[in-house]
């Protein structure tokens, strides 16, 4: 069994309502580390065995149609061991 | 007798909370998130709404509001706290209620009138009503199946504190059914269906949720919670 | 590229400039220079670009929609008229309010979630600008077949954007419309309204009068979202050193326009502000261009003050940017500091950005170079006219010639079969998957919504005032007749405001057409246009505001023509309202109105792929008598019940009102084939007590109404003429479909 | 200037409807590579130069504290380059 891991976030240019909430609560509760924020999703998808070339591309083809959409968001696909 | 209704930036059913409370018989005065004095009040209610956007997890940023810190203190000492929907799932950020809210099993936001039984009349909002009463309130809400893991389920069941739960269908994928939970005294209640929009059969698909308002000021003219 | 400053475009008079790539014509273009006596900027560039675009000049549709305020009624209940942000309505008691539809059709098809979303937001934020505290939303969707892979994709996406957006505002969802119909399957109509309350005494108006008063922006910062959104700008024309490309999306923070509105409504309680506009299409060329010529007529705006949430944009793109949740307001000196202490309350980014001058010039600076040098008029108002050739499409005369040949039912088992299988299409199904995602008691004033005629709200909780809206199109009718089609939607709008009781006081309306460039579009447009404009006049009614979209097409082939129209009532006493159906037994049931064979657009010929034959005719006297009637019933306490018959017949009628509450009925129609399933406009079924059987008699007939008895309500189940349906298999036939769709 | 991103999961034994529904969509869309499919959160952190050890402890704070709920969820803090 492994891991394949797709990491969606809004495009830089994009808006992203959350991340600035987060960025915003931080401060109040004293923490200053941030510059920024953004937030996104996470997807970890369990495969059987080791994933092969073919299913990584059948991962990129998934996460471009329904895990992610194209116009306000990018995605990278990663196998995690 | 004063009940405060807390505003959170965000916050959508303050209004309603506090006509609630007038209809009941007793004064609301309005609480601002950002003013760590609680104005004398007798109670507090925590309203529904997308505090903070609901970003992040509904409740998670409203939880450390500067009016929360006496609001928890007075709690502790017995105060009755009401959160309702929003204000369930800043109660559950806060830790005064375990468990948490997720989102629904169906993914969507639901409003729909609700059928309720009343577990236990005998806290400070609820026990205006008969044992096992059942009534009908709206439900409104994107994250509201209550989750906890089973040894807390068993405390809860065990103990009597879920107060509410719901009839027929599960609407959202709560545990049990929960509609709503109680702290150990009985003074805390975290509810995630609708009360104060069911104060009169014009607005509301009836009025049976007048009922955890006058159950407060009755309590409260009792001498408040032991 | 270099900031092009006014002093350059005096010094480089040659310079090529891509109007053509920014939507302007070469004609167009010239007007600017001669307006100017230059060339322009490209900072003015883009602002005449996206002002002149015809989303935001109207230059397609302005010569018709002139009929609008030509032929109006005059009457002393329109406080403020087409022009503003929103039409502002007396309704009795001090109170006034503002309604506007608006369309977001196109970003919805794109992004389905955040294009109905700030299709919301922006809708909200006119009816904020007018003064007025915003109490309710409603959305009138179109969509391609409902069983259509792009519907499963768009649909559940739109829904959730609406929901998501108006019911973090805290707004009750009160109503609107679900039509399915493949016209629409690569362009979905999404349309929003909004409807605000106010007193009198707090209207508000986008104008920036005062030389010396200030200039404030407030809200969200400024982003690179939507520059092309209004016209069909690409940024790298620009040469940008920013991001490639700018997203034609907008992402809402719903959040962010729930404390604006909030922040808005105290700073207006405490009279601080002189004029205000919200920025919507076309963003700041548009907020200060219309404050400046609507007020003293000058503007100086330093745009390097602008909070940016994307440093990297140039002045011509902020210029453009239609970032949502921002507001624009002038303010006297003396009252800014209030103004800013109560941003500061609510956590509100605001600043001072410019000031109101004297005289005819908005000039726009960039860290002290002057790059805009306009008469604001010539931006804001003085766009191109355009008397686009309109000419009777072939179809017309084609479908008008058409039989419609439907199967009709007559015996037991067809009886049954049309009622189950109109109870099930998708245009007629229950559509509580939808609505279910709203929000509909929030504020606690709701006394009616879905899936009720009208979406009603109370706004004194002491008077019991209310007002009632509903949102109408029949855009098959539209289709045969487009002049009879808007009247048809006009009369059915007015008609689902009269059967609660409440009296049609206003008109709005969002026009959804193909393109502007087709003759035979255009004539559709006209059509309804003059159709509507007459049909309020017949009525009465004035038209306060309203909305076109063109260019809703796949390929070249044009949606159905929809004119969405709606209708603001008033009713003062909302505990006497009629409701839409009956809970007891033993009651009358009564049909209002002539039915004739109007089979022509009918949901069941449409189910046979039909879609010819001719319109019904609006007898638009006759509607305004059936109001008075229903009006009269409701204050004479004659009526338990009433719902109106229109899409689906009198076979939808009767299983929406038993479905309702759950009581049956037993009917009996004369020729129940027909009676079942025509679409004849101008009727109602009502229940009565018994007890008020002479009463109502007397009431219709001095309405002129005709009045025909269909009979009694009670039991389990729906008895049409013998032919029995249990309630139960009613109910799952109306049920099920949009779950089973949509899951 | 670096990242810091810290990923927010649901606890195994807590049901994830967001993770079912996408596993349930992928085979109607003909995507049949996945076992099993979780969605969380992922908050992209800018920071001002190489983070410290100390940063990244306050960063781990605040993860607890406010961008993960304890009750429901785990999380993980890490450097990205
Ligand atoms: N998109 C929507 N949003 C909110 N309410 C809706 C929507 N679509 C339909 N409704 C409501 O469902 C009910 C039935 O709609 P419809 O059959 O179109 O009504 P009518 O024929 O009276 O215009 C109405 O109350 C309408 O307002
Ligand atoms: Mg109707």
């Amino acid at each position: 069994m492994a891991k394949i891991v797709v990491d969606v976030m809004l495009k830089p240019e994009i808006l992203d309502p959350q991340g600035k909430a987060v960025a915003a609560a931080l401060p109040r509760l004293g923490f200053t580390f941030a510059k920024d924020v953004r937030q996104g999703k996470r997807f970890e998808i369990e495969v059987d065995g080791q994933p092969t070339a073919a299913q990584l591309a059948e991962v990129e083809k998934a996460a471009e149609k329904l895990l992610s959409n194209p116009v306000i968001e990018t995605f990278t696909v990663r196998v995690e061991k | 007798m004063k009940i405060g209704v807390v505003t959170f930036p965000g916050t959508l059913d303050d209004r309603d909370a506090a006509r609630a409370v007038r209809h009941a018989g007793g004064d609301a005065v309005s609480l601002w998130h950002n003013d760590a004095d609680l104005h004398g009040v007798d109670a507090v209610i925590l309203p529904g709404g997308f505090s903070y956007g609901d970003y992040l997890r509904c409740g998670a940023i409203s939880r450390f509001s500067p009016v929360m810190e006496p609001i928890i203190a007075a709690a502790q000492k017995g105060m009755p706290l009401l959160g309702i929907c929003n204000g369930f799932q800043v109660l559950a950020e806060a830790h005064l209620i375990p468990g948490a809210l997720t989102r629904n099993h169906a993914l969507h936001f639901i409003c729909k009138d609700q059928k309720l039984v009343i577990e236990n009349n005998q806290t400070a909002w609820t026990s205006a009503f008969a044992e096992k009463e059942e009534i009908v309130i709206p439900l409104k809400n994107g994250e509201g199946a209550y989750m906890c893991d089973d040894q807390t389920l068993a405390m809860l069941e065990g103990e009597g504190r879920i107060i509410a739960r719901y009839v027929g269908e599960n609407p959202n994928g709560s545990r049990n059914l929960i509609a709503g939970v109680t702290n150990e005294r009985g003074n805390i209640v975290g509810l995630m269906p609708h009360p104060e929009h069911a104060i009169d059969a014009l607005t509301g698909p009836t009025a049976d949720g007048l009922g955890f308002f006058t159950s407060v000021l009755k309590a409260l003219a009792a001498g408040g919670v032991k | 590229m270099a900031l092009d400053t006014v002093a350059q475009a005096i010094a480089q008079p040659d310079a090529v400039q891509p109007f053509a790539e920014l939507g302007l014509k070469p004609d167009e273009y010239a007007r600017i220079k001669e307006i100017l006596g230059r060339r322009p900027t490209s900072s003015e560039l883009a602002m005449y670009s996206v002002m002149w675009s015809e989303h935001c000049s109207y230059k397609s549709s302005k010569i018709h929609l002139k009929q609008f305020g030509e032929k109006a009624v005059k009457t002393d209940a329109l406080l403020v008229g087409i022009g503003e942000n929103a039409g502002v309505v007396d309704v009795g008691q001090g109170y006034a309010v503002t309604f506007k539809i608006e369309s977001h059709n196109h970003p919805s098809f794109i992004e389905p979630y955040q294009g109905a979303a700030t299709g919301v937001g922006g809708i909200v934020r006119d009816i904020l600008t007018m003064g007025a505290r915003p109490i309710a939303v409603m959305d009138p969707l179109r969509f391609g077949p409902a069983e259509a892979a792009d519907t499963k994709r768009v649909l559940p996406g739109i829904v959730a954007g609406i929901g998501g957006y108006g019911n973090c505002l805290g707004l009750p969802n009160i109503g609107g419309e679900v039509v399915f119909d493949e016209t629409y399957l690569g362009n979905p109509l999404v349309n929003a309204l909004c409807v605000g309350v106010m007193k009198h005494s707090d209207i508000k108006l986008a104008k920036a009068a005062g030389a010396g008063n200030l200039v404030v922006l407030y809200g969200a910062k400024t982003g690179g979202d939507g520059i092309g959104g209004v016209s069909v700008l690409a940024s790298e024309t620009f040469e940008s050193k920013g991001p490639a490309k700018r997203p034609a999306v907008q992402v809402g923070d719903p959040f962010v326009e729930k404390v604006l509105i909030e922040c808005s409504l105290e700073i207006f309680a405490e009279d601080l502000v002189v004029g205000i506009q919200d920025l919507g299409g076309a963003g700041l060329s548009c907020a200060t261009s219309e404050l400046a010529s609507g007020g003293s007529g000058g503007m100086k705006v330093q745009l390097d003050k602008v909070p940016l949430r994307d440093p990297s944009l140039s002045p011509e793109e902020i210029l453009m940017s239609e970032s949502q949740e921002r507001m624009c307001a002038i303010v006297e000196p003396s009252k800014i500091a209030r103004f800013l202490e109560i941003c500061e309350k609510w956590d509100v980014t605001v600043t001072v950005i410019g000031e109101v001058t004297d005289g005819n010039h908005l000039e726009i600076t960039w860290n002290g170079e002057l790059i805009v040098d306009v008469p604001p008029r010539t931006v804001a108002h003085d766009g191109p006219v355009y008397q686009r050739p309109f000419a009777e499409p072939a179809y017309i005369k084609q479908v008008a010639a058409e039989q419609i040949d439907v199967p009709l039912a007559a015996s037991a088992a067809e009886i049954r079969n049309t009622v189950l299988t109109l109870a099930a299409t998708p245009n007629l199904a229950d559509k509580s998957w939808i609505t279910s995602q709203y929000d509909k008691y929030v504020q606690g004033n709701t006394i009616q919504a879905q899936p009720d005629d009208s979406g009603m709200v109370r706004i004194d909780e002491e008077t019991h005032l209310g007002v009632a809206i509903s949102t109408d199109a029949n855009a098959n009718w539209s289709y045969l007749n487009p002049y009879e089609g808007a009247k048809l939607a006009l009369a059915e709008a007015a008609r689902n405001i009269a059967t609660a009781g409440a009296k049609p006081l206003a008109v709005t309306n969002c026009l959804n057409f193909g393109s502007p460039e087709d003759p035979g579009v255009m004539w559709q447009f006209a059509e309804s246009v003059r159709g509507l404009a007459d049909g309020c006049v017949e009525m009465g009614l004035p038209v306060t505001g309203g909305n076109v979209s063109f260019y809703n097409q796949t390929g070249s082939t044009a949606i159905l023509p929809t004119p969405v129209i709606g209708v603001l009532g008033v009713i003062d006493d909302v505990r006497t309202r009629t409701p839409m159906s009956f809970s007891k037994a033993g009651l009358e049931l009564y049909l209002l109105g002539e039915t004739r064979a109007d089979l022509a657009g009918s949901e069941w010929a449409y189910l046979h792929g039909q879609r010819g034959g001719k319109a019904p005719h609006a007898d638009l006297k006759k509607e305004l008598h059936l109001i008075d009637l229903l009006v009269a019933g409701r204050t004479k306490k004659i009526f338990t019940a009433a719902h109106d018959v229109s899409q689906g017949g009198l076979s939808a009628t009767l299983t929406e009102m038993v479905l309702r509450n759950n009581v049956g009925a037993t009917v009996e129609c004369e020729n129940v084939g027909i009676a079942l399933v025509s679409e004849t406009p101008g009727r109602v079924v009502v229940a009565v007590d018994p007890s008020q059987r002479t009463a109502l008699e007397k009431e219709a007939a001095s309405h002129g109404i005709a009045l025909t008895h269909l009979g009694t309500t009670g039991g389990d189940k729906l008895v049409i003429n013998g032919a029995e349906i249990s309630l139960d298999e009613l109910r799952i036939a109306h049920t099920q479909t949009l779950p089973k769709l949509f899951g």
